[in-house]
């Protein structure tokens, strides 16, 4: 069984996850009708988003570190939502915005489009574009602009564990 | 809660009217996509589930996207 | 009254809150990408946490809330992400204060202004 | 209580479902309108779901299921047509 049919059936079984956890019920011909679906979905697309974490699967420690990853992810979005909510609710408005670039390490794209939206997803910075390794970061409180310690205050966090669950 | 049902009721007809009198036409497509989208509140609140999951399809992302294809092929004064 | 219905209640109307400052935010932000910033992203965590209560609420539904969630926590970034992008490509200016725009001299060498549509 | 509770806290994502339109409908440029529209999709989200379970019915659910998944390809192709025009 070569690479591509394992990441199809793994796209499958997903997929008949999610069927059934919406039509909520175990009937054989709801069961098999979803199946089908999941099949023929997962065809279509070749397994698509399902091509490469398949490594992730047989490692333990990234699984530990996927685990701790979100966990830190919606910390770090709690933490940062009450600062911008500090700002909004006072009469100031005390903003100091800017678009700043930093340099990430990941390498794999995976790992790029993870650390995007998880930099998009906490409140203070928005990734208005990515090229190549240079990532553009409006930022609602630009404390410094250079490339470096911009770097190591908006993206250090997410790349630690990043790094090791996909390079 | 009828208090809400009877604000957006309003809020429907306000941006109805703000779609029909603006002059940019993208503007006026957002409006008809968040008419569409508080319709479809209001058909949930009268029990009508079909018809709002049917607005939901059509409104959200259909009629959006072929009033931008639309608006695409119009002269450039006009948008 | 069971218990689980007053802590779900009470976790909504929390979210509520942060649902609440998103749309303050979007009024009261000077520029569009500071508006997305207060807008998109607090309604994120208000929109987890109003379905975290609501399905503490009501427990027998509480996988299909989380497939909601899921979605949401999902597309919210790419389609904010697409939003930003395509705005600072249709030349929309940052406000008045802004301190740098790194973006827009990468894109242009001589330092000029970004290009208005 | 909890009932109480729970009407006060969809008032309150109404109260922002007001704010929100008024930036709508003022909005200086269209894509501050289309982020005001992405803004009251996710505060009607929680709306359709608060709905269906003060209502108790599951199928009210879909709803906001389909809603979550169709109004992201709404912005989307906005943005597109912000970018480049469809």
């Amino acid at each position: 069984m070569d690479r591509r049919w394992r990441s199809i059936s793994i796209a499958t079984l997903f997929y008949w996850a999610l069927w059934l956890v919406l039509v909520q019920s175990f009937d054989p011909q709801e069961m098999i009708a979803g199946a089908v679906v999941a099949f023929f979905v997962a065809f279509l697309s070749k397994g698509e988003p399902f091509t490469t974490p398949i490594n992730c699967l047989l490692a333990p420690k990234r699984i530990l570190y996927s685990i701790i990853y979100v966990f830190y992810l919606f910390f770090a979005i709690v933490r940062s939502n009450l600062d911008v909510a500090r700002r909004v609710v006072s009469p100031s408005l005390p903003i100091n915005p800017g678009i700043v670039k930093i340099k990430t390490r990941l390498k794999s794209p995976l790992g790029k489009m993870i650390l995007a939206n998880s930099i998009t997803l906490t409140p203070g910075t928005l990734t208005v574009d990515v090229r190549g390794d240079d990532f553009y970061i409006h930022w609602i409180d630009v404390e410094t602009k250079d490339v470096q310690a911009a770097t190591e205050k908006i993206a250090a966090g997410f790349e630690k564990y990043l790094e090791v669950i996909c390079g | 809660m009828i208090y809400l049902d009877v604000f957006l009721c309003v809020l429907t007809v306000i941006c109805a009217v703000a779609a029909m009198v603006t002059r940019k036409l993208v503007a006026a497509a957002i409006l008809a996509g968040v008419v569409s989208l508080i319709v479809s509140y209001l058909f949930v609140r009268m029990k009508a589930p079909d018809v709002a999951m049917t607005e939901a399809a059509i409104g959200a992302a259909l009629s959006t996207v072929i009033f931008l294809i639309a608006i695409r092929r119009t002269e450039e004064e006009e948008r | 009254m069971a218990a689980h219905h007053l802590a779900g209640a009470l976790l909504t109307l929390l979210g509520a809150l942060f649902l609440f400052l998103g749309a303050l935010g979007i009024v009261r932000m000077p520029d569009l990408y500071n508006r997305m910033q207060a807008g998109t992203k607090a309604t994120t965590l208000g929109n987890i946490l109003t379905l975290a209560g609501l399905a503490l609420y009501h427990p027998s539904w509480a996988l299909k809330i989380g497939v909601i969630a899921l979605f949401v926590l999902v597309t919210n970034p790419l389609s904010s992400h697409a939003l930003a992008r395509a705005a600072h490509g249709a030349g929309v200016p940052l406000t008045e204060g802004s301190v740098s725009d790194a973006l827009a001299e990468d894109l242009s060498p001589e330092g000029g202004e970004a290009v208005e549509s | 209580m909890a009932d109480v509770i729970l009407e006060l806290a969809l008032v309150l994502a109404g109260i922002g479902v007001l704010l929100a339109s008024y930036r709508l409908l003022k909005g200086p440029c269209p894509p501050s309108r289309a982020v005001a529209l992405d803004v009251l999709t996710l505060i009607t989200i929680p709306l359709l779901v608060g709905a269906a379970v003060m209502t108790g019915r599951a199928i009210y659910l879909d709803v906001a299921l389909v809603y979550g998944l169709l109004s992201f390809l709404g912005v989307v192709s906005l943005a597109r047509y912000f970018e480049k025009g469809v």
